[in-house]
């Protein structure tokens, strides 16, 4: 059971990155490109046409290839928001629990600060500053996020550091760099990877509220999380425009979780449940 | 003959929230060439916290370590490096003690690497030897540390030990953690090894049979201070400090005709946050009188090689 | 901060009225916009009321005369109409005087504060029931205007407001209308409650208004659906399913104006004047204009709700003016004429504001028609305050944005508002555009405004002072509780005399 | 008579007949009042045994059990849910290896003693948890029954941990380990109490351990297991002075002594089979210096003297060499 | 004991400190009000007037030092855009709305989250553990304004059983706070399934069975109440993310809470306001933490224990 749902998971995630990736090239249809004309054309079986299977948003684009960029866009936003936070988040984490001592305390008061932070708030204020754009949501997202690499990387590093192969290492006079760079980084990597897996949802879920609010991807581009921000107005009349970006994120979200779960099954299992 | 590494009243301090820890005090002691020295005590009495100080994991509050006689924190950068090649470990836990990431080749490597000057091939051909010497192949060379077994590690943990060509190998209850046919195997790697490469060891334990095996010389430690020390053969035999004989009494033997021993242990050990004034063993020892509960008793050598620091046994009390 | 609303009391004689804000929240005219006449216009009354026609009908001032070229005006006053603070007494000149000079104060935070205060000069009160106002330059609409029932000139108590010191801003508001405060819950309701006894203007139906700010467009329509609500602000693209869902869709015609502005064109300032923008040149902006099919923009984003726009405001006396038709070859050919047959690139501004959820999807829709002619303009959505500073922060700006072009009660100030080189907001001007407006305010026959008025309207829309798009109704959803209600002219929501079904 | 008779208790890893085998076709019986030793290293199954007789396996193990376990002539392995309850604390009772683990955290040690005493019917609950902590040899055990277990030493906890196991005056305790994480004194200490409190109540002893020396202190029969099955039972003292199965000798041989100081401990070659690639026939022969063709066939347990067995087809011939 | 307390109150000074620095300076570098306030058609003369009398035309640090003293004081300066009300009138005024939903949510989540985790521990591997995971993780992915405007037309649209939106009475909290509590619901679950693996795999549990206890007691009892641990750990993060979340809550269900006034006051610039209320929910994360940190104590007793 448990394997089949896990084989299922990695097929759907394996498709949301090829889609991502070749996706663009195999609609015929342009995503930015639509005519007032057809909007809102529901999807092929609930009365629409061949032309566009799965409808046209509100102004007139076609949805299947809305979703097909849009999937291109939200890899984006997450493969880069998770390798900035993944990266600061490591770093402070690690450094905090290598170093230890006041550092750490700073450190992780910082942590907490960071888990406080009223996010959102932030987001429109940044938005604000300087509109939104495609950089200041993997900002303001990757400041939210970097907290939990660096709590889970400083857990791990204190881990590790008590292992008896890096006293080893230490007594053969390797200095600190090399040490975290061919001891501890190692080692604590699968756990930041089960974080960084399981945030793909949260980055998803998150952008999609700040467009709701205003501040997402900037249109004309599609990210889902901006399509059912868009379609919320037509919960009713056009259900199509914001249903089908919500499934595909729920596709890819249940389909990472699941992948992160099975991970942490593997790789550590006392980490199970205390990620994000 | 000068002693390859000796420490002068040794002493380790932990702050903690409780208050100060004496982990260890006041311990000294010789490791001669090709002589091997072994450390019991139980759990908590600070041998692992002697060990961390030899290898510079740690530094001493009071005392110092000297390396052929220079204190540890004097020598030079090349003098370091000799030390670190010098003076190698083995540490407890197999499973820890291998970076589970590196493979073996990767692994023995490491010490030789960082403190010596050899060559890529060198370094490879000396692997490939040492793998051998404790009895796996070069083919074992490449693979990682989760295909072996815990007894096969802890050969791999031996064999990094022995790479750089030491002149002391410190080995932290190697074989505890191991199961009694395995225990036995590494017991006669250690040994042969030993002899054939002409090591001086420390070897530190919570089993006095398996230190009586390993070592020429024993130091019993109770909460952080030696207690006795003398030949290996005279303190499992004819034991003098009470805590020494409680400590034999408590290592059954492998026999159900064995006579009991005479002293059997009594009470807890105490929280090394707050050790008993006077003689740390009072509070448990059937023998003790007023003095020990105030003065501490101090260790005096025998005409036998060994020292004992108990009031009732230097006054030859009973 | 008043007591607490009491709840699902008799909803059945509760107006529901949900509205997109309550903007500041605040209780007098001169504590923030005129969105809040919304639900202060149920407590505050006019010098001034308008009939369906937009003719000036009288208020709280029984008769009114204007002399001087338009530059004196004497009001005489209602007798005998009561606040509703017994303390207050009947309204008085003292307290019409109180009411104009605290509304253009220098703190006042009304909207056209500002104008009036330049065009106010003095406020007089001869007696009891006399107001003259002389004003500083010729006005020959204040009495529908700046006076009048559409904007904020709501009539208050002076004793009251000067007993409540600061705090009167949210003190409970004192005036004549025909319902006062009963409760409210910060942010979320406002409710309103009928005054005893028969009111001299209006007959109201409902024994409570409540206000509910909502700011969700989707929550209205559900609430609108659930009958939770009976009045509320929709989007365009809800009509047809609430009309489907036998929900009635009442309009105000033609109240707003969504325009694309162009920056860096006020030509006779060089300080705000970019000469390198592909539309400083005349046939590019022109270009634009015809680039665009805005009949279709109307029938499928404003759902029919409107008629495509010739001026960049809503102003009466340009229905006169021919909108730009449709021809995007005609733009292809002015673009190449100007040297852009490859196009150019743009950044096109866009923002929501209450009313106004459309005008990003306006943007790309612009942007849609736009690119066809080679016009590559990128959306940039932001908010309102921050194109805002930055359109009234002077400078060569180098960017359009859309706009939503609001109705004035004089819209002479309106056309100066956008077009003078004084204003700050001014979007378009040139020298020519400064003369006439300068013979337009030294013109004291009224005719002859309004025809000069037409004038700079076509002249503006010859030089295609901006990409202009719709002149669009504002709809409001209203369920079958509701009998007959209707809006006038923007800003005149009517609600005290909204009708209840049997 | 026994008191608890286990007959070929089979235990896998899951339903599936092909999966692999914790414990094969294990027999083994307790007498009222004995203590039985189970030795064997890592991974022989010992845990598996003492859990499988209080049904405590985790449910892949549960569903993988065959074979009987029978007490009072009832077998435990049918039995639900209001039965086994009776059964455990009562009847059978079990002390475990980690002392640091076995009691909760979060619950004082009255709580969690008074809690099986309570099972036991006794009302007087404060005084008999009392004096179930003196029984144990517990200092002041009115103050420290108000204490959590972080706030106790390793000795004391496991000490708390027989006083559960011993509440309800079970006829039957199985030990698992329960000296391993304890210091040589404590567990000297904790040995002659367990010794003590079985002499005064009168209660079997199931005895788990890797520690011959345990064994020899405090056993009267000793069962030895070697992947999954048990290779030879009997008397402690013919254990040791007679050991008839290949490995028990080596095993034996293999145990360094405070007595002697040989140069070479006689070691067993190789390690002990993981579960799932365990030899065929006997799984020690790989190992064994006497192995034969006729090893490659699983020995049979067999009687050599009235209560020794031994599981080997050279047993009779090492008895004569 | 004391020592815990005053080195949770420097801190929570220092973060108060910091966060008021972060916010002052972001909020001043998005343009001011001025723009805002200024009638259509004002001029070059009416911004400077309102400037002078906003305050805005002083350097920005004087502008923060004096923020900072007027704060101490008590003194969070008048609102800008609502009527010069007092800025933290205003934000206290909108605070119980908030803290009572959020603590709705907290409390339905943590409810729903522990009773499913439970559920899918002593089930694990089972087709119900799989769907509470799936159910869970449902939350986890669908943006909180979608389900909240969906819940919207089809519970109190469709069916009619709930008011669509708005505040006053218990029914009004029933689909906010569901629409809040259903992020969190999945990692509460999570953790409490994988805590309660743990608890049910350890050796205290195998003694509490060895006495022979009833099986609820040895679930509900002994692997539950070392379950909630780190559910407490997370709480203080839950809160967070229910604070944040409303923002996005309020406004769909139009409630009068500090989210949507914070939202508001950064569209209007309400500099007194946005700095108001972002102390304010700092310092409610703080003392969030803080209470998290005291049930700790109540519930881990080898806490008690530490310095
Ligand atoms: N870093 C540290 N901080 C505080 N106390 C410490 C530290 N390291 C060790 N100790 C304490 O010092 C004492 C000696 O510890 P050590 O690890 O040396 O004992 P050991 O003899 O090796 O014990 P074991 O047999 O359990 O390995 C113990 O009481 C331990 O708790
Ligand atoms: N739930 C389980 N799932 C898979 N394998 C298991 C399980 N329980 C036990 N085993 C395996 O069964 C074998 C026997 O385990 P058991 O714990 O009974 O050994 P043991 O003799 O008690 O060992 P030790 O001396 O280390 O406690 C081991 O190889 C172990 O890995
Ligand atoms: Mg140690
Ligand atoms: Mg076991």
């Amino acid at each position: 059971m448990q394997n089949v749902t896990f084989r299922a998971a990695l097929v759907l995630l394996a498709l949301f990155v090829l889609t991502a990736v070749f996706g663009p090239y195999l609609v015929e249809h342009d995503p930015l490109k639509g005519s007032l004309r057809a909007r809102l054309e529901p999807p092929l079986w609930a009365g629409g046409t061949s032309e566009h299977l799965l409808g046209t948003d509100r102004l007139g684009r076609d949805m299947l290839a809305r979703i097909v960029s849009g999937a291109r866009i939200s890899l984006t936003v997450c493969v880069v928001v998770i390798a900035i936070a993944g990266s600061i988040g490591t770093a402070l984490g690690m450094l905090s629990g290598y170093v230890g001592g006041w550092l750490d305390r700073v450190l992780m008061r910082l942590v907490d600060l960071a888990l406080s932070l009223p996010v959102i708030l932030l987001a429109l204020l940044v938005g604000a500053v300087s509109g939104p754009s495609f950089g200041n949501i993997v900002l303001v997202i990757s400041l939210v996020l970097w907290s939990q690499y660096a709590r889970m990387a400083r857990g791990e590093t204190l881990r590790v550091k008590n292992e008896d192969y890096v006293d080893l290492a230490r007594t053969s006079g390797l200095g600190h760099v090399r040490i975290i760079a061919r001891h501890i980084l190692p080692n604590i990597a699968p756990a930041l990877i089960v974080v960084a897996t399981l945030q793909v949802g949260v980055v998803i879920v998150l952008e999609a509220s700040l467009s709701f609010l205003g501040v997402g991807v900037p249109p004309p581009n599609p990210s889902w999380g901006s399509m059912v921000a868009d379609g919320r107005s037509y919960v009713v009349t056009a259900w199509w425009v914001s249903l089908f970006p919500g499934i595909a994120i729920l596709l890819v979200v249940m389909a990472v979780n699941i992948v992160g779960d099975a991970l942490t099954d593997r790789i550590n299992p006392a980490l199970r449940g205390r990620t994000a | 003959m000068n002693a390859i590494l000796s420490t002068h009243a040794l002493g380790r301090t932990f702050r903690t929230r409780g208050g100060p820890l004496h982990a260890l005090s006041d311990v000294s002691i010789d490791c001669m060439p090709r002589h091997s020295l072994g450390v019991v005590g139980e759990s908590g009495c600070g041998k692992t916290t002697l060990n961390r100080l030899i290898l510079m994991l740690d530094t001493p509050t009071e005392g110092e370590v000297r390396f052929k006689g220079k204190p540890l924190r004097m020598l030079s950068v090349a003098e370091r490096r000799a030390y670190r090649r010098a003076v190698q470990p083995v540490f407890q836990n197999p499973y820890s003690s291998l970076n589970p990431r590196l493979r073996v080749r990767r692994i023995i490597r490491e010490p030789l690497a960082a403190n010596t000057d050899l060559s890529g091939p060198q370094i490879d051909a000396r692997v490939d030897e040492v793998l051998e010497a404790v009895g796996l192949t070069a083919r074992d060379a490449n693979r990682l540390p989760a295909e072996f077994s815990g007894g096969q590690r802890q050969r791999i943990a031996i064999a990094r030990a022995l790479a750089s060509k030491p002149e002391l190998m410190l080995l932290d209850e190697p074989v505890s953690s191991q199961d009694i046919s395995i225990r036995a195997q590494i017991l006669n790697v250690l040994t042969e090894l030993r002899d054939e490469y002409g090591l001086a060891t420390l070897f530190v334990s919570h089993d006095l049979a398996t230190v009586r095996f390993m070592c020429d010389e024993v130091v019993v430690i109770y909460l952080g201070r030696i207690v006795e020390h003398g030949p290996a053969n005279l303190i499992c035999t004819a034991p003098r400090h009470p805590y020494t004989q409680a400590l034999l009494a408590a290592t059954l033997p492998a026999d159900p005709d064995a006579p009991a021993m005479a002293v059997p242990p009594e009470g807890e050990i105490p929280s090394p946050l707050a050790p008993p004034p006077g003689c740390a063993y009072h509070t448990r020892c059937p023998f003790a009188r007023e003095i020990c509960r105030s003065v501490r008793p101090r260790a005096e050598a025998d005409e036998a090689g060994g020292a004992v620091a108990c009031h009732m046994v230097n006054q030859g009390g009973w | 901060a008043v007591a607490l609303p009491v709840m699902a009391q008799s909803e059945d004689d509760t107006l529901v009225v949900a509205l997109p804000t309550f903007s500041e929240q605040t209780m007098t005219p001169w504590g923030g916009s005129g969105q809040r006449k919304t639900y202060l216009d149920t407590v505050y009354e006019y010098l001034v009321y308008l009939d369906a026609e937009g003719n000036t009908e009288p208020g709280l001032a029984e008769s009114w005369t204007v002399e001087n070229d338009g530059t004196r005006w004497t009001f005489t006053l209602r007798e005998g109409v009561p606040f509703s603070d017994e303390s207050c007494g009947t309204v008085t000149a003292e307290d019409v005087k109180y009411s104009i000079e605290r509304l253009i104060a220098e703190d006042s935070r009304a909207g056209p504060a500002s104008t009036m205060r330049r065009i106010i000069d003095t406020v007089e009160t001869p007696d009891e029931r006399t107001v003259v106002v002389n004003l500083s330059a010729p006005d020959f609409l204040l009495d529908a205007g700046y006076f009048g029932e559409a904007q904020q000139l709501g009539i208050v108590c002076k004793s009251y407001s000067e007993s409540q010191g600061e705090a009167v801003d949210s003190a409970p508001p004192v005036g004549t209308g025909a319902y006062v405060l009963e409760s409210l819950v910060d942010g979320s309701e406002i409710n309103m409650v009928r005054r005893d006894g028969d009111h001299w203007r209006v007959d109201p139906q409902w024994e409570r208004i409540s206000f509910r700010a909502v700011p969700e467009e989707a929550t209205r329509v559900a609430m609108l659906r659930a009958g939770e609500a009976d009045i509320a602000p929709v989007n365009f693209d809800s009509i047809a399913g609430l009309e489907e869902a036998g929900i009635r869709i009442v309009s105000a015609e033609k109240t707003w104006s969504p325009v694309i502005r162009l920056g860096g064109v006020v030509q006779s300032d060089p300080e705000r004047f970019n000469a390198e923008l592909p539309w400083a040149d005349k046939r590019v902006r022109q270009a634009m204009n015809y680039a665009i099919d805005k009949q279709t923009i109307i029938d499928e984003l404003f759902a029919g709700q409107g008629t495509v726009a010739s001026g960049d405001t809503p102003v009466a006396a340009w229905d006169s003016v021919p909108p730009y038709p449709y021809d995007p070859d005609k733009a292809r050919d002015l673009l190449a004429e100007a040297g852009y047959a490859d196009g150019f690139d743009m950044v096109l501004k866009t923002f929501t504001t209450t009313p106004g959820a459309e005008l990003p999807l306006m943007a790309e829709a612009a942007a849609l028609y736009l690119a066809e002619v080679g016009i590559n303009a990128t959306i940039e959505p932001t908010d309102w305050p921050s194109v805002r500073s930055e359109w009234t922060g002077g400078g060569k700006l180098d960017f359009a944005m859309t706009h939503r072009g609001f109705p004035f009660p004089n819209p002479e100030n309106g056309v100066e508002a956008g077009f003078s080189e004084r204003s700050l907001f001014a979007s378009f001007t040139s020298d020519e555009l400064e003369a006439k407006l300068a013979s337009l305010a030294a013109e004291t026959d009224r005719a002859e405004r309004r025809e000069k008025l037409t004038d700079i309207g076509q002249y503006i829309r010859d030089e295609a002072g901006a990409i202009f798009m719709v002149l669009a109704n504002e709809p409001y959803g209203v369920g079958a509780d509701v009998s007959d209600w209707s809006i006038d002219t923007s800003y005149v929501y009517n609600f005290d005399r909204a009708g209840k079904a049997q | 008579m026994t008191l608890l008779s286990i007959r070929n208790l089979t235990v896998r890893l899951g339903r599936d007949a092909l999966a692999p085998t914790i414990l094969e076709e294990v027999s083994l019986d307790v007498m009222p009042g004995e203590t039985l030793g189970l030795v064997g290293e890592s991974g022989s199954g010992k845990s598996t045994l003492g859990m499988s007789v209080l049904r405590l396996t985790p449910p892949r193990l549960a569903e993988g059990t065959s074979g009987e376990i029978l007490w009072d002539g009832r077998d435990i392995l049918t039995m639900r849910g209001r039965d086994l309850r009776a059964l455990r604390g009562a009847e059978i009772s079990m002390i475990l290896q980690d002392p640091m683990a076995s009691l909760n955290p979060v619950f004082s040690i009255g709580s969690q003693l008074t809690e099986a005493l309570r099972r036991a019917g006794r009302s007087d609950l404060m005084q008999a948890a009392e004096a179930a902590l003196a029984e144990v040899r517990i200092p002041s055990p009115a103050e420290r029954l108000r204490s959590y277990p972080h706030q106790m030493s390793g000795g004391m906890r496991q000490r708390v941990v027989s006083a559960i196991g011993l509440a309800q005056e079970p006829r039957l305790i199985i030990c698992d380990e329960p000296t391993t994480a304890l210091d040589a004194t404590i567990q000297y200490q904790f040995l002659e109490l367990l010794r003590a409190l079985q002499g005064a109540h009168g209660m079997a002893m199931l005895f788990v351990t890797h520690d011959f020396g345990v064994v020899a202190r405090i056993c009267d029969r000793v069962a030895v297991m070697y992947a999954g099955r048990i290779v030879e039972t009997g008397p402690v003292r013919e254990i040791f002075s007679n050991p008839r199965h290949p490995y028990t000798r080596a095993l034996l041989a293999a145990v360094p002594s405070t007595s002697t100081a040989p140069d070479r401990l006689p070691v067993i070659e190789g390690a002990p089979p993981s579960i799932g690639n365990r030899p065929g026939g006997c799984a020690f022969h790989p190992r064994c210096p006497m192995a034969g063709p006729d090893c490659q066939r699983q020995p049979p347990m067999e009687r050599l003297a009235p209560r020794h067995e031994a599981a080997c087809w050279r047993a009779r011939e090492e008895a004569a060499a | 004991m004391t020592r815990l307390i005053m080195g949770r109150l420097a801190e929570a000074l220092a973060a108060l400190l910091l966060m008021s620095l972060a916010i002052f300076l972001l909020s001043r570098v998005t343009g001011d009000p001025v723009a805002l306030l200024l009638g259509d058609g004002a001029t070059a003369e009416d911004r400077d007037l309102l400037i002078a009398q906003l305050r805005l035309d002083r350097p920005l640090w004087e502008q923060y030092i004096s923020f900072l003293g007027n704060a101490l004081t008590g003194d969070f300066g008048q609102s800008v855009a609502a009527g010069r009300r007092d800025a933290l009138e205003l934000v206290l005024d909108r605070l119980p709305a908030s803290l009572s939903l959020a603590g709705v949510a907290l409390g339905f989540t943590l409810v729903t989250g522990i009773a499913m985790g439970v559920l899918a521990a002593i089930t694990r591997g089972s087709a119900v553990d799989l769907l509470v995971r799936i159910v869970a993780l449902l939350g986890q992915s669908v943006p909180a304004f979608w389900l909240g405007i969906v819940l919207i037309y089809i519970v109190a649209v469709q069916w009619g059983w709930l008011p669509t939106s708005g505040y006053g009475t218990t029914a009004h909290y029933i689909l906010p706070a569901l629409t809040m509590g259903t992020f969190t619901l999945a990692a509460v679950t999570r953790l409490v399934r994988a805590s309660m693996l743990d608890a049910l795999g350890s050796e205290y549990i195998k003694l509490a069975r060895i006495k022979g206890l009833p099986e609820a007691t040895v679930i509900l009892k002994h692997a539950l109440s070392n379950s909630l641990i780190p559910v407490v750990t997370f709480m203080g993060a839950f809160f967070a993310t229910m604070i944040t979340g409303a923002v996005v809550v309020e406004t769909v269900f139009a409630w009068p809470g500090i989210g949507r006034l914070a939202y508001e006051s950064i569209v209007s610039r309400d500099f007194p306001v946005i700095q108001t209320v972002v102390l304010v929910i700092t310092a409610s994360f703080i003392l969030a933490n803080f209470c998290v940190d005291m049930l700790y104590l109540a519930i881990d007793p080898r806490m008690r224990d530490r310095g």
